[in-house]
């Protein structure tokens, strides 16, 4: 075992070998580094430091683990299930790139849209929750401990909190939606903590391939079963999911532009993620309950999150708004990809998941942009805005196309792959469905390019183009949308062989790592 | 011995929560609440000995330590309307 | 030690429960806060003492004993703090004992929770 | 038998806090109840042998909270509204919530039982072999500080954010803040 | 609270033996319950005492508001450069065995200490920060709202 | 049914009405969120409904004839094991510790946003607050057309 006799004879670890710890230590350090240092200058690099970094950790990861093999990292030299372990397949890797990837992308923007939003005192504690955020994020994705993920994820909630507020700079009612944020995320964690109770109290275990090999041997239980109701509830209050969506409009709405960004692109992904691992890497729904209650739960909740947030956004007048609606939307999108419950549609999820992010994170930073010229994301207020802000609204076109799906964009990839899961189960109605919420997606995105396109200019509006410090993210952002749209070699290829692992249940997270990195153990 | 102890102690604790509950009047409800720690500080120092651990009387120490700080908060809470520096003209 | 500490530690105990039941009695049944307020103060040093008391007969010396003993001086100091703390700040905002009757009276009674019509925010 | 009537007595005073909460108007009584409930589940935590979370709710739900609340009422205001809304919806899901759980609890071992899964695992290692790994008498300190280091971590910095988080909202001054203070007194 | 001559006296009297008994719940945390948590609460909950009694100004004299806000950091700063120092000499991140190879249980019981030093100190500053913030905000209540 | 099945039946009674106790509990705490409009008191209901989450997952580490799970020491401070005594599971214990710490963070969080929305909207109460907000976004819509789910 660990520890005790064997330490005398241990085998020295090399740098390489941290990488997994390393890779949320790095941006986690940068928090605390800021604030004691207190030099507001210094926020900024150090922040991008970490992230940088961060990212470099995560590309390597994502290369050693495309092969479908994993690596798992024995935090405190203590061997899983004693300890706190780090496991790294592919799915994680791949949510690990695309969240510090976002990270990396979104720092210069960050930068220049805090120096318009945010008071000059507090960036210094304003890029010390930003990079506390990150850090939860990158920490939930990367846990193996049923446990660990709580804690990571109310770091990441909290700050996430925090930053929604700040938006009162700009309008009070941030504070409102913030407030209402934290507590339909206090609620969400607590009923996840509620559900690994009670998986505790069924397997007296709390690392998640223990937990799974434990499961799969106790059959049809109820504590677990109530157990799984509560984490997804939980986590779906975190995602998003339709009915339990309130706080999400607000908050993206209200949000510094920054932060907002921050959100869309990686804090719903990072809950999904959880999801997708609780339902098939724990739970493995077909050793411990009917399939057929994951269809008929999880599809209902994604069509109506399809078809109701899509009809919602077609009505705003807000350009932010309506993105967010947008995002509500998507996630359903994943969501459909998970009920299919097939290798098709959970690739489509996985891929959906980078796409959507990448195309949201372009979208929200040209609606920074727009809101550091314009002052507001009214139509009314950004009309007739693609011509004296051209490099920001060819940005919007491309997201938008990308939203709609059209062939050639990240967006159109993950929604074939997703009509053609449907297709293998023979759900054709299904395909259908999925190209008439498309259309919905159409006619919103077609009133934004309308209004900033074909609209007369405000009386009086004297724009300029955005700063670099923003046009650049935005457009590194907007490139990759297209690129991912032709490129798929990359995203469908580690998608596919994420699908692989978390579908193939036990063997994914089985107890024998592949590539240990916990000394002599 | 110590059982009679402890009903003892529980008995009082509902009789003062009956003081809490029904008030009347606020001064009334933090008398409560004061005694109300004090029995718990009791309580917990007893049920030590009842349980054969009585190493754990920090609880008590602490239970004892954060009632007075509380009670010295709800004055000035009372008497001052803030926690901090009294507002100017209310010395 | 042996039986006559036991006998005077458990005399203590019972003591103290008589005074703590006493004092609780006191704030539920006595007619008014000034009245109370004395149930609480009597009952909250008297019982304290003797439970302690009896507690530190029971433990024999050692760490236990003066733990006991810490917690002892400390309620012996703060109890009467707060409940002059209490008496206090009752005082201050213009409540006073009637001599004679024991029964406050005041015009406009503020801190009333059931009397007040209405609740400002 | 003993402990099982401490532990009825002491949940019977926790139901009745909680239900005399829900019908309080007064914020400061408020607290105050919050502040009992708090005492009262650190007693019981006492009673189910787990000291160290005692001594962390007396701490925090008792000591902390309650400055906490009292700086914000301070702040804020004395008295909420007695709720208009209609309470059904919120009934239901509340019900159905607990209707679950209490499913979920049908299939459980009995509450003390010695034998039931989440005893016999990992608990069991770290109560045999902690003391030859760690050696340390609190077996809660060396799975907090070791065994889970990194949970703690986390913990750490939750607090961290926390405090970060309180200092962006309210540490800046508000604007006429201090002015409209003079005109008041 | 210039007139609460009782409140001020007990207060001095007490605010020395509150620092006390928090250091003896931080480094006696291996022994019976507590820790660097509760250690930190008891601690800050003495600059709250002293806080309330004596005013603001007092208390910042004592623990300017930089300097809790540097705490803050410190401690977890320690925590992190712990589990740092056990990554350098080759080990995982926070294995304590690292600081006594030949005998890991007394890495263990170094490893435990700075930890808790690191999480009392976060908590200390935390909590002090806190309050300071709440008590040091204008109440903008009317009298009449009383 | 025989006797042997109604004590089974009691034994799961007394064994599974802690449980059901601590669900009520979190009933009683998630009702106060849901249903009470002040901010601060939603704070408390949602303090109420962790505490009992908390409490729930003690009872699960409780063992019968347990003691806390502090091992006893000898004057030198060694550990002297004592196989006669039953310790509890530490394991909850470390959870909800951390727990709690979470909870009061978010409880000081909540509260710094309950002071500034008091100081931008001069209540605490929901139902105002969405008053307020529901006429600014009606003037937004005036301002700039319509949009349905604006305002809160």
């Amino acid at each position: 075992m660990a520890g005790g006799t064997e330490a005398v004879a241990h085998q020295a670890l090399e740098m390489t070998d941290h990488l997994p710890v390393l890779q949320v230590l790095i941006p986690f350090i940068a928090a605390p580094l800021a604030v004691f240092l207190g030099v507001r200058s210094l926020a900024w690099p150090i922040a991008c430091a970490g992230a940088i970094a961060s990212l470099v950790c995560s590309v390597v990861l994502m290369l050693a683990t495309l092969d479908g093999s994993f690596i798992s990292y024995h935090l405190g030299g203590w061997a899983p299930p004693y300890g706190i372990e780090y496991r790294v397949d592919a799915a994680n890797a791949f949510v690990l790139l695309l969240i510090s990837a976002t990270a990396v992308v979104v720092m210069p923007f960050t930068k220049a849209s805090v120096d318009a939003e945010i008071p000059k005192k507090d960036h210094t504690l304003f890029y010390a929750c930003f990079m506390l955020c990150i850090t939860g994020l990158l920490g939930v994705v990367v846990t193996g401990d049923a446990f660990n993920v709580f804690v990571f994820l109310e770091i990441s909630s909290l700050s996430a909190y925090v930053l929604v507020s700040q938006g009162s700079h700009r309008d009070r009612r941030a504070l409102t939606v913030a407030y209402d944020y934290l507590l339909m995320g206090t609620i969400g964690a607590t009923f996840f903590v509620i559900g690994i109770g009670f998986l505790y109290m069924a397997t007296g275990t709390l690392n998640m391939a223990d937990i799974a090999d434990r499961i799969a041997g106790q059959g049809d239980n109820r504590t677990i079963q109530a157990a799984f109701a509560f984490i997804l509830v939980g986590m779906g209050l975190k995602v998003a999911i339709y009915p339990l969506h309130l706080w999400l409009p607000g908050a993206y709405n209200y949000a510094p532009s920054a932060v907002t960004v921050l959100l869309a692109a990686t804090a719903t992904k990072a809950a999904i993620y959880v999801v997708l691992r609780f339902t098939f890497s724990v739970f493995q729904p077909e050793f411990t309950f009917d399939t057929n209650v994951l269809y008929w739960i999880i599809i209902p909740f994604a069509l109506l999150a399809m078809f109701a947030a899509s009809l919602i956004a077609v009505f705003q007048t807000n350009f932010k708004r309506m993105l967010a609606y947008s995002s509500i939307a998507q996630i359903g999108y994943m969501l459909l990809g998970i009920g299919f419950f097939n290798l098709s549609g959970l690739t489509a999820t996985m891929v959906h998941l980078f796409n959507h992010s990448i195309t949201k994170a372009a979208l929200f930073m040209a609606v920074g942009a727009l809101v550091l010229r314009s002052g507001s994301t009214f139509y009314d207020r950004i009309r007739g805005m693609g011509k004296s802000m051209p490099l920001t609204s060819a940005v919007v076109v491309i997201g938008g196309l990308s939203l709609i799906g059209i062939p050639g964009t990240a967006g159109f990839v993950s929604k074939w792959m997703l009509v053609q899961a449907a297709f293998e189960l023979g759900w054709w109605w299904m395909a259908l469905l999925i190209v008439a919420s498309s259309l919905l997606a159409v006619i919103y995105v077609w009133r934004v390019l309308e209004v900033l396109y074909l609209g007369d200019t405000a009386e009086g509006a004297q724009h300029k183009e955005a700063p670099m410090m923003m046009a650049g993210p935005m457009w590194v952002a907007a490139l990759a949308c297209i690129w991912f749209g032709f490129d798929t070699s990359l995203t469908l290829e580690a998608s596919r062989v994420a699908a692989n692992g978390l579908l193939s249940g036990n063997a994914g997270m089985a107890p024998v790592p592949t590539t240990a990195a916990g000394g002599g153990h | 011995m110590f059982l009679v102890t402890l009903i003892a102690l529980f008995v009082a604790m509902a009789l003062v929560l009956c003081r809490l509950y029904t008030g009347p009047m606020v001064y009334d409800r933090i008398l409560a609440a004061n005694f109300f720690g004090t029995a718990a500080v009791l309580f917990i120092a007893v049920l030590g000995f009842f349980n054969g651990r009585p190493d754990f009387l920090d609880i008590a120490l602490l239970y004892a330590l954060i009632n007075f700080v509380g009670t010295v908060a709800t004055l000035k809470f009372f008497r001052y309307r803030s926690l901090g520096d009294a507002r100017p003209g209310m010395d | 030690m042996g039986l006559v500490a036991d006998i005077l530690s458990w005399a203590c105990l019972i003591g103290g429960s008589f005074f703590t039941i006493t004092g609780a009695l006191g704030i539920v049944r006595l007619p008014d806060f000034w009245a109370r307020l004395h149930a609480s103060g009597v009952a909250e040093s008297g019982g304290m003492i003797l439970i302690i008391l009896g507690l530190c007969l029971q433990a024999g010396w050692g760490l236990v004993t003066v733990k006991l003993i810490i917690i002892g001086i400390f309620l012996f100091i703060t109890g009467p703090t707060s409940t002059h703390a209490i008496a206090n700040a009752a005082l201050v905002t213009g409540w006073r004992p009637k001599p004679g009757t024991g029964i406050e009276q005041k015009d406009t009674p503020p801190f009333y929770d059931v009397k007040e019509p209405t609740v400002r925010n | 038998m003993a402990e099982t009537i401490i532990n009825v007595v002491l949940f019977s005073m926790l139901v009745l806090t909680a239900l005399a909460l829900v019908r309080m108007e007064r914020l400061f009584t408020i607290v105050m109840l919050a502040g009992v409930f708090s005492l009262l589940a650190a007693m019981l935590f006492v009673t189910l042998d787990a000291v160290d979370v005692a001594f962390t709710e007396a701490a925090v739900g008792a000591g902390v909270s309650t400055v906490l609340y009292l700086g914000t009422i301070a702040l804020t205001a004395r008295g909420c509204k007695p709720s208009v809304r209609p309470s059904t919806v919120p009934l239901l899901v509340c019900i159905i919530t607990g209707a679950v759980l209490i499913w979920g609890t049908l299939d459980m071992p009995n509450f003390g039982d010695a034998e039931a899964p989440a005893e016999v695992h990992v608990a069991q290692y770290y109560l045999t072999e902690s003391v030859k790994e760690i050696d340390v008498p609190n077996v809660v300190t060396s799975i907090l500080a070791s065994y889970r280091g990194f949970d703690t971590l986390g913990e750490v910095a939750v607090i961290f954010a926390a405090g970060v988080g309180v200092l962006l909202i309210i540490s800046r001054m508000p604007g006429q803040g201090r002015r409209k203070d003079k005109e008041d007194s | 609270m210039r007139h609460h001559l009782i409140l001020r006296v007990i207060t001095k009297i007490l605010v020395g033996p509150i620092i006390l008994y928090g250091l003896y719940v931080q480094f006696h945390g291996d022994f019976s319950p507590g820790g660097g948590f509760q250690a930190g609460v008891i601690i800050a909950v003495a600059f709250t005492l002293y806080g309330i009694v004596f005013g603001l100004r007092a208390v910042y004299a004592v623990l300017p508001p930089w300097v809790v806000h540097r705490l803050m950091a410190l401690g977890l700063l320690i925590y992190a450069g712990v589990g740092i120092l056990n990554m350098l000499s080759g080990y995982e991140f926070l294995n304590y065995g690292a600081f006594a190879p030949n005998h890991p249980s007394h890495g263990q019981h170094l490893g435990i200490l700075w930890v808790e030093t690191g999480v009392g100190i976060t908590v200390t500053g935390v909590m002090i920060a806190v309050f300071y913030a709440f008590a040091g905000r204008p109440p903008r209540m009317g009298d009449d709202d009383w | 049914m025989t006797t042997g099945d109604n004590e089974l039946m009691i034994e799961f009674l007394l064994g599974h009405i802690n449980y059901w106790l601590f669900v009520v509990l979190m009933m009683t705490g998630l009702y106060i969120v849901i249903v009470r409009g002040n901010y601060v008191k939603k704070i408390v209901g949602l303090n109420i409904f962790q505490t009992a989450v908390f409490m729930f997952y003690i009872s699960i580490g409780k063992i019968t004839g347990g003691t806390a799970p502090i091992f006893p020491t000898d004057s030198q401070g060694r550990i002297r094991p004592d196989p006669d005594i039953v310790y509890s599971n530490p394991l909850p214990h470390v959870l909800i510790l951390t727990a709690i710490v979470v909870g009061i963070a978010t409880t000081a969080l909540g509260l710094a946003l309950i002071v500034r929305i008091r100081e931008e909207y001069n209540t605490i109460e929901e139902d105002d607050v969405l008053e307020i907000e529901t006429k600014l976004a009606e003037q937004e819509n005036r301002i700039h057309g319509f949009g349905p789910g604006g305002g809160a």
